[in-house]
């Protein structure tokens, strides 16, 4: 018997890697992270206020990964993600304004509002859901790459899913023929440890979620989602893989998330505590991210504060834009149903 | 009669019948550490034990399937799946295992489970969570589909499903579960099989279940208001129909109006127009009315979701065709 | 015209699609080395290479899922399942991705994808591999559903649906393989969502669709014997439905049978008595009548199984009683 | 990167492996091997007369696998396999006469006819088909494993399937719920190299296929099945692991079909060669054991004659049975569908 049950969770240091990443590309990164963060929350709001309705899966703790990872991806690369979607949504440039708007169901939102939270798209940015069956997008992200090696272009399609989506036959089946094709595509198992109320350890007879992919014959590599470093240097590693290589890989990232599955779902208490969360909170991937760049000189408190100041009134106007916004008219029950109008 | 929200009438029905027969258990997503996603099977899991209320891996297909199999060889499993929605994963182990087990054994070997969670729409969740499937499952020879629109009916519907021999698809409505109403006290069973008249009527029939059985009585209570006497019959159980008393009415009123939450084509009412016609072709003043859920994927912004569902303004509307009044 | 078999002219249409267009590839079980299980991809391999003719692993979930990766992304995927009763493990692919999409992408992308295949019951292949689900498809809004019943009709259907913008469920007669009809020559194209009368008639109308396309026109022929002339209106779509050209029909002769091989309950039948009683309800001289697959599972047994399948002396008999004649 | 790649086919000696298996064990499973055997070329024989229709799926070549593990099984113990299931219904115990009936679609038929070829079931002998859709079954043994747990009865649950159904979600989603919960299942893939015209490596990209186990943690082994006593002595392993452990193992047995995937599809011509099907044939199973026997004095020329004509008659009867046994009544259509009638 293979697999050894290694540690859940990659315990890291209390610092981040050090690529030598530019102050540039640190300070995009910070700002990135700290808007998602400082969007999620705001979005927390609006939610407990009754202003958006629905599911609403916030990526608050986790931003590392989206961050970190779609960093490493060209402007026509193809991504897909879950319900949890807001993070990878802003990380890869949909705006503030139309990601708040969507979930507002605004005309003016990302999708129009007829998606919602949990269905972001923006074909522009080849961000392509926002998908709300569990593994369900899994075999669409296998599908672009597909498309990509097929058209012969060298796109890469990157798919993002919770660590319990591993256990459904989607995720099996399309990581077989991935890898059986050699399809450009890059499989991010976001580990936060959770799938709703129910830890890893309860839903899967393997703890190393990465050497699933021994089954596939796929490279494989685990990372440490707090570290946006670390992220983008698996990712750049994954990412020529599939665009020179044309290979797939599937990368464990080792997150957590700080808040409840949804907004029904508390925090802490049913399944999780309290402790369990807040020294979790040490491993923020923002405050990691600051400590590096404070450290380095790249930035000071000052600097941090402004950038926050900067980012609050972005928010704040996308907060005002969505509000402002009209509602779909009522026409717009009956279009896009089919391709000519129904 | 206590007062109960059809949560806690499903809750009061699985306890009991795990209290009386060891042989049922219950499996899903969330359905133990986490009492349920929407709590249904609350303190289930404290009173029985891990081994007959089990939390799954996100995993349709094996789970439904493994229900399967454990009903094969005797046990009387209780799947959950969290929505309806997502047991699209699981249908073929609905369909071509449960279903067709008796049959294409002969008759040696039976699968007595039920299948359950809720169904049809609730609020802003969009196309992929706000689904129908009750006219899918009662298309299946085999199967037998339960929609109960009360508290009362669901616990008696449901304690009568884990009793039943049969595979039951058991449809709740994701939006009734904090709705309150008088359920009896003690053995409470409901019959498999038996429509319901939830009012007394004489002008139109309504047929209605699930979420629309709440719809056709608040129409109903509006037409009183305009002196129109409906008739509110809740089919309760969708397959075996109970078409006597669909037709019974029917007979009375002579016009008939069909609501349901899911979409039009080949749906529920379809069917119920199939039978009323068929049966009652002479019987029948006007043309059967439908009233259904909009022919789209469901909207997440809230009008547009709100004008896609089936409401009273829109039964109404109906019932002043079927009448030739108005409109 | 061309005499072909309903095989070959699936064939053909695929041939030149692929021929005329380059985003278009076949991908599914056996389609490739093997010519695909019922041979309907003969020569496609040869002709198009692995990259466009595709054999995948028994993964019907994760391909038609690559199917609608490939369609969001402007590719046009043709999708084999070897048969639609596999495809129930790939249903919720095509239900909650490829038909929710567009719509819930507020209209960015498109799924233009076929998903093709042999559907009904063939010769004793009992109860997990006999069964017709074009009810539940049509059910279902952003999807098209066509169900050629000629030779002419697969390859001009086929080819409308792979030039199509939208998700089309491509639903083929297994027991039609073989059967050889007229195709006219060059470019063949039959629109989407046009019914065809196949034989012209005064006294009742006959509505079908695949195999029973056949069935009725056997029915029709017997029946002119009798001196009863019946209209044949094949469906050929069934979603979206050519309402019109049925109730044309239908005013004309005042009487309908609807005549499929699937089961009874919510099935495309009662979808089409909905239609005819509601906007036929005074033309009507008899309730519409249905003629249908037995409501049971598929048995083995050769004698059992002709008498669970919908056959001319049903027709002629459910005829007659429309016309109060006989019985 | 795991997972070498090792021979598909284990290059097994030309002889069995001795496992000091006594004369009658021995003589039990020659019997068995060759009456499957014979049964199944009656069969292919009526098939072609057109006295039994539908799909009919022929196990020669792969006797070995069920005789062999079959017999390390109790009485209460669980079976289900695919549509290729006759060979394993006769190694169970079900009578020829019951199973050649039913391939007849007689009322006599161990499925009353209803079931067919496909579809073998004898509750009273915890064989419980013969299912259709590749992989559906996998979950129901699971499910029946679950059961003896739930009852603590020491009953294993034995699921057979070929090698293509490894790549389906179900396989991939049981394994993981039987490691999770410890079940007492056994898993056997019966590997010969093609689904339907998919040779394993077109269709997997890992290709030992035992090692897909590691993706749960479970127990594995590969085994040669062709050599009863190899099959026997792995099963044994296992079937203590499940009775005595209550864990499951995934066994891949390495076989080989000689004829055609069903009656409609050639031996040999359009996936593999003729010489394929001949090289294959030369580790016959029935010969190998026969050879054994022979070598070890357990029987000799004669002794092997006489159990053939034994076996014949027993075949010729069960044809015969058929043959004259009456079709279900006509009402016996509706009958089934529920459990009081319909
Ligand atoms: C097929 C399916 N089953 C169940 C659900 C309900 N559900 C939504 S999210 C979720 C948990 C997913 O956890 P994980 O994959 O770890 O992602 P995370 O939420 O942690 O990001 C469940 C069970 C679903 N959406 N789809
Ligand atoms: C889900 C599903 N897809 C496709 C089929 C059609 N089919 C029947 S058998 C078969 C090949 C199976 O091969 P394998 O699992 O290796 O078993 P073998 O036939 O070799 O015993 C296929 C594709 C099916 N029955 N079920
Ligand atoms: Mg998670
Ligand atoms: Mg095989």
């Amino acid at each position: 018997m293979a697999g050894t049950r290694a540690q859940t969770r990659v315990k890291g240091a209390s610092r981040t890697s050090d690529p030598g990443a530019s102050p540039e590309q640190c300070r995009s990164y910070l700002r990135q992270m700290r808007l998602i963060r400082h969007f999620e929350e705001k979005a927390g709001e609006a939610y407990s206020l009754g202003k958006i309705g629905g599911f609403c899966h916030l990526y608050i703790g986790q931003e590392a990964v989206a961050v970190g990872s779609i960093a490493a991806l060209l402007a026509d690369d193809y991504i897909t993600t879950s319900y949890r979607d807001h993070g990878h949504a802003l990380a890869r440039g949909l705006s503030a304004r139309s990601v708040m708007a969507e979930l507002y169901g605004k005309a003016t939102g990302c999708s129009r509002g007829k998606g919602g939270s949990m269905h972001l798209f923006d074909a522009s940015l080849g961000f392509l859901g926002g998908h709300g069956i569990v593994g369900g997008h899994i075999p669409l992200t296998a599908g672009m790459a597909f498309a990509a090696k097929y058209r012969k272009t060298d796109q890469v399609a990157v798919c993002y899913f919770g660590e319990a989506a591993v256990n459904i036959g989607s995720f099996h089946e399309t990581l077989n023929m991935a890898a059986l094709w050699k399809l450009p595509a890059v499989f991010i198992v976001e580990n936060n440890g959770y799938g709703m109320g129910t830890a890893l350890a309860r839903a899967s007879s393997l703890l190393d979620l990465a050497h699933r992919a021994y089954s596939y014959e796929m490279a494989e590599e685990v990372v440490d989602g707090q570290d946006v470093f670390a992220v983008r240097s698996a990712m750049d590693r994954a990412v020529e893989r599939a665009r020179l290589e044309s290979l797939p890989t599937l990368l464990e990232m080792r997150t957590y998330r700080y808040v409840g599955h949804s907004m029904s779902d508390a925090a802490h208490g049913t399944y999780r505590s309290k402790e369990e969360v807040e020294e979790f909170r040490q491993r923020d991937p923002i405050k990691l991210l600051e400590k590096h760049m404070i450290a380095a000189g790249m930035i000071d408190e000052a600097g941090v504060k402004a950038l926050d100041v900067e980012i609050m009134a972005e928010v704040e106007d996308a907060v005002t834009f969505a509000e402002e916004s009209p509602d779909p008219a009522p026409e717009e029950l009956w279009t896009d149903v089919l391709a000519g109008g129904q | 009669m206590a007062l109960l929200t059809y949560r806690d009438a499903l809750n009061a029905a699985l306890r009991e019948e795990m209290a009386l027969d060891d042989r049922v258990f219950l499996m899903g997503e969330e359905v133990a550490e986490y009492d349920g996603a929407y709590k249904v099977s609350r303190g289930l899991l404290k009173e029985f034990g891990p081994l007959r209320v089990v939390d799954t891996p996100i995993a349709e297909l094996g789970f439904a399937g493994i229900g399967v199999g454990a009903a094969m060889v005797g046990l009387r499993p209780v799947i959950e799946f969290m929505t309806w929605n997502f047991a699209l994963l699981a249908i073929d182990q609905v369909v071509n295992s449960a279903a067709k087990m008796r049959y294409m054994s002969g008759g040696q070997v039976g699968c007595p489970i039920v299948f359950r969670g809720p169904g049809g729409a609730a609020l802003q969740l969009a196309a992929q969570h706000s689904q129908s499937f009750e006219s899918w499952y009662a298309h299946i020879p085999g199967l037998k589909v339960l929609t109960p629109g009360t508290p009362a009916d669901a616990k008696g519907l449901l304690k009568s499903a884990i009793r039943d021999d049969d595979p039951v698809v058991f449809i709740e409505g994701e939006m009734l579960y904090n709705v309150k109403g008088e359920v009896p006290e003690g053995e409470h069973l409901v019959p498999i099989g038996k429509a319901e008249v939830k009012r007394a009527g004489s002008d139109v029939t309504l047929v209605c279940h699930s979420k629309t059985v709440t719809v056709a009585l608040k129409a109903a209570e509006q037409l009183a208001d305009e002196g129109i006497s409906a008739e509110v019959v809740d089919l309760r159980t969708i397959r075996p129909l109970d078409t006597e008393t669909v037709l019974n009415s029917v007979g009375r009123t002579h016009r008939c109006v069909v609501v349901e939450e899911g979409w039009a084509f080949a749906g529920v009412g379809a069917q119920i127009v199939d039978v009323v016609q068929l049966h009652a072709f002479d019987e029948l003043d006007a043309p059967v009315l439908r009233v259904t859920g909009a022919d789209v994927p469901m909207p997440y912004n809230k009008h547009l979701e709100r004008a896609a569902k089936a409401d009273p303004a829109k039964v109404i509307a109906a019932v002043k065709r079927v009448l030739y009044t108005g409109i």
